[in-house]
C-alpha cells in the first residue's frame, strides 16, 4: 500500500488524481503525452446513445478566474465509442469512469448497459448535471425524484458500480445527494459546472452560440468545497470531488473538505501534463512530512469512511 | 509538441499595437512546417485563465529561435506585449498541422493571401515555398496604413501587394479588389486572415488548389476539449467535424464550412 | 436629461452606478473619501430589529478572484439606523436604498415599516439572500412562497417602493422573481452572494468562524449575468444587478444583459473610490461615442422597460 | 488618507523571507503616528484580490519616503517581493490610529515588545519616543535565528533584548521570559505580535499603562465592511465592538478581547 493509493468502488487507484470528464477526451491526445497508467482512473468524454456534434461555435469564452463551456456533449455515440475509443486501454491498467448522458432515462439506460458490459469499465458516471444541452440531463439533476429514478433503473441494468455526477445548480444540493444514495448509488461526483453567461459587447448579445455555458475553473473552487463539505456530512457516499482544482493545494483543500478522490477538469486545458505533475507532487509532499496516508490529512471528525 | 518556459528575447512594437517577440527554446526544434502555432499562457496567475494561440511567423533552428507577431488587444495579448528581454514566457507547442508545403512543386506559382493578423504564419510559408523553388506573389490586407507590417520583409521573397481598406496605404479596397485588379494568376492559393476574406477568396476560387488557415475561439490547443470545432463542407448528417487545433488550423481549400 | 440618469421606482437616480448593501456601510467612512451625490443611489448596510454583532472572526477569506464573507449582518439595529445614521443624508440627494434583514416576517415588516415612515429612505430592498445567518433570511430566498407571503406584507406596511433581492443559490431564480413579481415587488436586486467554503489547511476545518460565507467578486460575475439575463425575460419588473463589477466595461455587460442599474460590493474594498470612479468613466465613455443614453447600448430586444 | 501609486525606491529580502521595501510618495505627508498602517493591492488584476495590510516601519518625509518590512509568505507578499525598483505599487494609506505617542512624557522609560512580524511598527515608534526624550527599551521575540531583524537598528535607540524560540539567537525562550529573567521594569508598554504573546503580556501585566496593536484578516481597511471586528472587554450584551482597521490597530491596553 503506498501513501496515495485508495480504493472506491469499482475504481481501484493508485492515487486520488483523475482527468475531470470532457477535459481528457477519451485520453487519445493526452495518452500521447505521458503514460496513462500514471493516472489514479479516468473520466471519459460523456457518451450518449447516438453520435451528437454538440453546440456551434463560440463554445468558450474566458472569465476572471474560470471560462465558460457549451460543448454540448459532442460525441461519437456508444457505438464508436465502444469500437474506437475503449480498445485504446486494453494496454492499460488505470481504471475508467464512464461518463454517461442521455434526454431520456431509456438513453441512460442503453449506455450504461452496453458500457458495463464491455468489461472495460470500472464504474459509470451517471451525468446528470450537464448545463448544455437544453433537452434533458439537466431536469434530472435538479429534481429528486427524478435523479432517484433514473439511478435506480441504470443500477438495474449495470453489473459495475454507478456514481452520479451532481449538479451545483441546486438549491440544496444534499437533498439530491440523498435521493440518489437511497436510490443505491455507489458514489457521488461534485461539482458538474455553474451555468453562467457572458456577454459580446459588439453584438449585445450572449457570446456563447449557445447563450448559457458552464463555468469551470479556480473562480468556482469555493462552491465546490462548500458542497462538498456540506454532502460529506449528509451521506455516506464516496466522493469524487472537482471544481477548479489545479495546484497541490486545491488537492489537499478538497481531501480536507470530503472528497475521497479528486477530478481535474478545466487545469488540463491550461498545462496536459497537469494530472501526471500532480499525482508525482502529492506523493512526494506526504513523502516529505512522513504521512503514511493522504487520508491521515483529514481532521478526524471528516474521515467518514 | 513541449511545454516549455521560452526565453524573450525580444518584445517590440512594429505597428500600431502590433508586436514582434523573438522566444528562445528547445520547442523551435520541433516546429515542421509554417503554420503551426504556439499556445501561450500570458500569466502565472487564473488571470487569464486560457492559453492564447499565436502562429509562429518565422523560426531560426540554429539560434533556437523563433517569432510571433501579435495584436495587443484584449487582456491576454496585452499582457504579452509587457514581457521584457530575458522574461520566460509559458508555450506550449508547436500545435497544429500546417500548410501542406510539401505538396508543392519547384516552379509552381503560389498566391498567398494575408489578412490583418492573419499575415504571421504566411512569412515562414513564403520562405519555405522559395526554398522550394516556387514563386511566390503575395497579397497582404489591413484595415489602415497604421497597423501595416512585414511588407519589405516579404518584398525580399517576390511580387507583394498591399491593400489596406480605406486607401491610405498601398492599393484601396479589399485583397480580392487588388488580386482583380492585378489579374493575377497562380497555381495555388494559400490564405490566412478573417473568415469574410476567407469566404471571399473560396467565393471567387472555388476549384482552386490550396489550403486556408482558420481561427476559433480554443480551450486546450490539443485536441481534448472540443471547443474549436467546425463543419465539413461535405456533411449530409451534421454530425462530422474537424478540430481547428489539431486537425487544422490549415484546411485544404473546401473542406470545412466557413 | 442626461445620458446616464434613469429613473427607478423609488429611486430617481443620476447615473446607474450604486454602491451594493454591506460594501458602503451606512456611507459614514466613505462619505469623507468624495461628495456622496456623486452617486446615482446608496444601498444601505442592512437593517435589522435589533443590534446584530454577527459572526465570529475570520469573517473574510479569499478566493480566486473573488472573496467570501461572513459579516452576519452586523448592524446598530433599527433604533440606532434611524437616530444615528441617517441624518448623515439630510444634506444629500442621492436616493437611499435601505437593506432590510430579519428572522421572522415580523421582523422585515417592523423594519420596513418604521424606514419607510422616516420619509428619507427613497426604496427598501428586502434581503432574502443572506447566505451567512443561520436563522434566517436564506429560507425567504429559496422558497418562492415565503418569498411572495413576505413581499406582500412589506409591501401593506410600507408606502415606499419595494425591492427584492434575489438569492443565487437556488435552482430556478426566475420562479421566485415572478413569485415576488406577482407579489408586487416593484423592483428586483440580484445577485447576492453565492455560498461558499474555503478551508484551513492547518487545522483541516473551515476557515471562516461561521464555516460558510458568501463568494463575491469578479468571479461570480459570469453568474449574475445569467441570472439577469434568465430574469429580465421573465419579468417586467426593474433589476438592479450586481456581481463582480468592477469596471466600465462590466457595467456596459450588466446592462447589456438587461439590469437597469448596477451595483457595486467587492470593488468597493479594493478602490473605495470606484463608484466615483466608474460613474464618471461611464459619462465620458458614452459622450465620446455619442451614445445618446446608456440604454441605447442594449440591442432591441432586450430594452423592456 | 490616499490612495496613491507609490513608487518602490528598494525592496529587498533582509531575513529568511523578510523583506524590506522603500516607496516613495505623496502619502508619506500624510502619516501621523508610529502604528499606522498601509493596505496594499500587490496585483493589478484580480488574483489576489484583497489588498493587504502592512505596517509603516519607518517614514521620512523630506525624501517622500517610507519603509515597510513584510515576510513573504502567501500570495500576496510573495507577489509583493517581486516588485522591482521604480515599479510602482497601488497603495491606500495611510490608515489607522496609531500609538498614542503623546500620551508619553519626557523621561518616562517604555517597553516596545514585539514579536515576529509585529516588530516592524515598533521603529518608527522607538524613534519617535526616543525623540520625545523618553528611555526605550526594546524585547524582541522570533522563532529561529533566521529570521531576526532589525535588533541594530534597534540598538541605536536604547536597550535591546532579543529572544529566538529555538535558542538559536539571543535569549531562549519568549519574550516574557526575556522580560522575567532581566527584571525589566519600565512606566509603559506598547507591545504588537501574534495574539497568544499578547495575551501572556496582558495576563501578566494586568493594569499596566500601555497599548497594543492587533492583527485580523481585513476588507476594506477603512472601516466599511467590518470584517476586522473584535469584541470589547467590558461589554455585558455582546453587542459592541471595535474595528481593528479603523478604531485600531493599537488599541489601550485592556480594551478589546484578545
Ligand atoms: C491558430 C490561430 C493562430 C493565430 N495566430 C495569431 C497570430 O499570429 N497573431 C495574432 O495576433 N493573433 C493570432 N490569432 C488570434 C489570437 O489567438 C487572438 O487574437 C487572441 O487569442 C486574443 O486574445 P486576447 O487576450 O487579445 O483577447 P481576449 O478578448 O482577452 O480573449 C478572450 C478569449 O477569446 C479568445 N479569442 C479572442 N479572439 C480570438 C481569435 N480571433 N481567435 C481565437 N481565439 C480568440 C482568446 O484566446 C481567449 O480565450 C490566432 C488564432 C488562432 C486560432
Ligand atoms: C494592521 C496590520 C499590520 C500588519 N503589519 C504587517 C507588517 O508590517 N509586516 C507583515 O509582514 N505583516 C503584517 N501584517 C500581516 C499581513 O497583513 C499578512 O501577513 C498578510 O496580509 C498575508 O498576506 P499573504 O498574501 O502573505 O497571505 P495569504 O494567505 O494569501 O492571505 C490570504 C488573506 O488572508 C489575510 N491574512 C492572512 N494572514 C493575515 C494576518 N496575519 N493578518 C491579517 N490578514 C491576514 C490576507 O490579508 C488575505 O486577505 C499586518 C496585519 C495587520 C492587520
Ligand atoms: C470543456 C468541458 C467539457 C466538459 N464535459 C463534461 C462532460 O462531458 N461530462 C461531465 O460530466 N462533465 C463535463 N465537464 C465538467 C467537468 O468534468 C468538471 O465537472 C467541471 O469542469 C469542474 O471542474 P474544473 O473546474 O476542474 O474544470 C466539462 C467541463 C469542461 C470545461
Ligand atoms: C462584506 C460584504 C457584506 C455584505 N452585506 C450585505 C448586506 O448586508 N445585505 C445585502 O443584501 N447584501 C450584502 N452583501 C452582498 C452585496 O450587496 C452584493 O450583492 C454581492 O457582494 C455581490 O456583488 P459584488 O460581487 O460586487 O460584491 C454583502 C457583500 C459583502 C462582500
Ligand atoms: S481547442 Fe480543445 S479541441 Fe481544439
Ligand atoms: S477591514 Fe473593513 S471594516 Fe475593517
Amino acid at each position: 500500500m503506498s501513501r496515495v493509493n485508495i480504493d472506491l468502488p469499482g475504481l481501484s487507484m493508485k492515487n486520488p488524481i483523475m482527468p475531470a470528464s470532457g477535459c481528457f477526451g477519451f485520453g487519445e491526445e493526452i495518452g500521447k503525452l505521458y503514460d496513462l497508467n500514471e493516472l489514479g482512473a479516468i473520466a471519459l468524454k460523456a457518451t450518449t446513445p447516438q453520435p451528437r456534434y454538440g453546440n456551434e461555435t463560440p463554445r468558450v469564452a474566458e472569465t476572471a478566474s474560470g471560462m465558460l463551456n457549451a460543448i454540448g456533449l459532442q460525441n461519437p455515440g456508444l457505438e464508436k465509442v465502444i469500437t474506437e475509443q475503449l480498445s485504446r486501454f486494453d494496454t492499460i491498467e488505470t481504471p475508467l469512469l464512464a461518463n454517461i448522458a442521455g434526454t431520456t432515462m431509456e438513453d441512460y439506460e442503453e449506455v450504461a448497459e452496453a458500457l458495463s458490459k464491455t468489461g472495460k469499465i470500472g464504474a459509470l458516471e451517471l451525468n446528470i448535471s450537464c448545463p448544455n444541452v437544453k433537452e434533458g440531463g439537466i431536469a434530472f439533476g435538479t429534481d429528486p425524484q427524478l435523479a432517484a429514478e433514473l439511478t435506480k433503473r441504470v443500477k438495474a441494468v449495470s453489473n459495475i458500480p454507478v456514481y452520479v455526477k451532481l449538479s451545483p445548480n441546486v438549491t440544496d444540493i444534499t437533498v439530491i445527494a440523498k435521493a440518489v444514495e437511497r436510490a443505491g448509488a455507489d458514489g457521488l461526483s461534485l461539482i458538474n459546472t455553474l451555468s453562467g453567461m457572458k456577454m459580446d459587447r459588439n453584438t449585445g448579445k450572449p457570446l456563447l452560440a449557445n447563450s448559457v455555458g458552464g463555468l469551470s475553473g479556480p473562480a468556482i473552487k469555493p462552491i465546490a468545497i462548500r458542497m462538498i463539505h456540506e454532502v460529506r456530512h449528509q451521506t455516506e457516499l464516496p466522493i469524487i470531488g472537482m471544481g477548479g482544482v489545479s495546484t497541490l493545494d486545491d488537492i489537499l483543500d478538497f481531501i480536507i473538505a470530503g472528497a475521497d478522490a479528486v477530478a481535474v477538469g478545466t487545469a488540463n486545458f491550461i498545462n496536459p501534463f497537469v494530472c501526471l505533475e500532480l499525482s508525482q507532487a502529492l506523493e512526494q509532499s506526504l513523502e516529505r512530512q512522513q504521512i503514511n496516508h493522504l487520508y491521515d490529512i483529514r481532521p478526524k471528525e471528516v474521515h467518514l469512511r | 509538441m513541449k511545454k516549455e518556459d521560452m526565453i524573450v528575447r525580444d518584445n517590440r512594437e512594429i505597428a500600431q499595437d502590433i508586436y514582434e517577440m523573438v522566444l528562445e527554446g528547445n520547442l523551435v526544434g520541433e516546429v515542421e512546417r509554417p503554420g503551426e502555432f504556439l499556445h501561450i499562457n500570458t500569466s502565472r496567475h487564473s488571470v487569464p485563465l486560457l492559453r492564447r494561440p499565436i502562429s509562429i511567423c518565422n523560426t531560426d533552428k540554429q539560434k533556437r529561435q523563433l517569432t510571433i507577431l501579435y495584436r495587443a488587444e484584449g487582456q491576454g495579448t496585452r499582457l504579452l506585449s509587457t514581457y521584457s528581454t530575458n522574461d520566460t514566457v509559458d508555450v506550449l507547442g508547436p500545435l497544429g498541422n500546417g500548410f501542406p508545403v510539401g505538396d508543392v512543386s519547384s516552379g509552381e506559382t503560389v498566391l498567398l493571401v494575408g489578412g490583418g493578423i492573419g499575415v504571421p504564419p504566411l512569412y515562414d510559408l513564403a520562405t519555405v515555398l522559395r526554398e522550394q523553388g516556387a514563386t511566390v506573389i503575395t497579397v497582404l490586407g489591413f484595415s489602415n496604413k497604421n497597423v501595416v507590417f512585414y511588407e519589405n520583409h516579404f518584398q525580399k521573397l517576390g511580387d507583394v501587394y498591399v491593400s489596406t481598406i480605406d486607401g491610405s496605404f498601398g492599393y484601396s479596397g479589399f485583397v480580392t479588389d487588388v488580386i482583380d485588379q492585378k489579374k493575377l494568376s497562380f497555381d495555388r492559393l494559400f490564405a490566412c486572415g478573417p473568415v469574410p476574406m476567407l469566404r471571399a477568396l473560396e467565393d471567387k476560387y472555388p476549384n482552386v488548389k490550396g489550403s486556408l488557415s482558420l481561427e476559433e475561439r480554443m480551450g486546450c490547443g490539443i485536441g481534448v476539449c472540443l471547443a474549436c470545432v467546425c463543419h465539413t463542407q461535405n456533411d449530409p448528417d451534421g454530425s462530422d467535424y474537424r478540430k481547428v487545433c489539431s486537425d487544422g488550423p490549415v484546411f485544404p481549400w473546401g473542406e470545412v464550412v466557413l
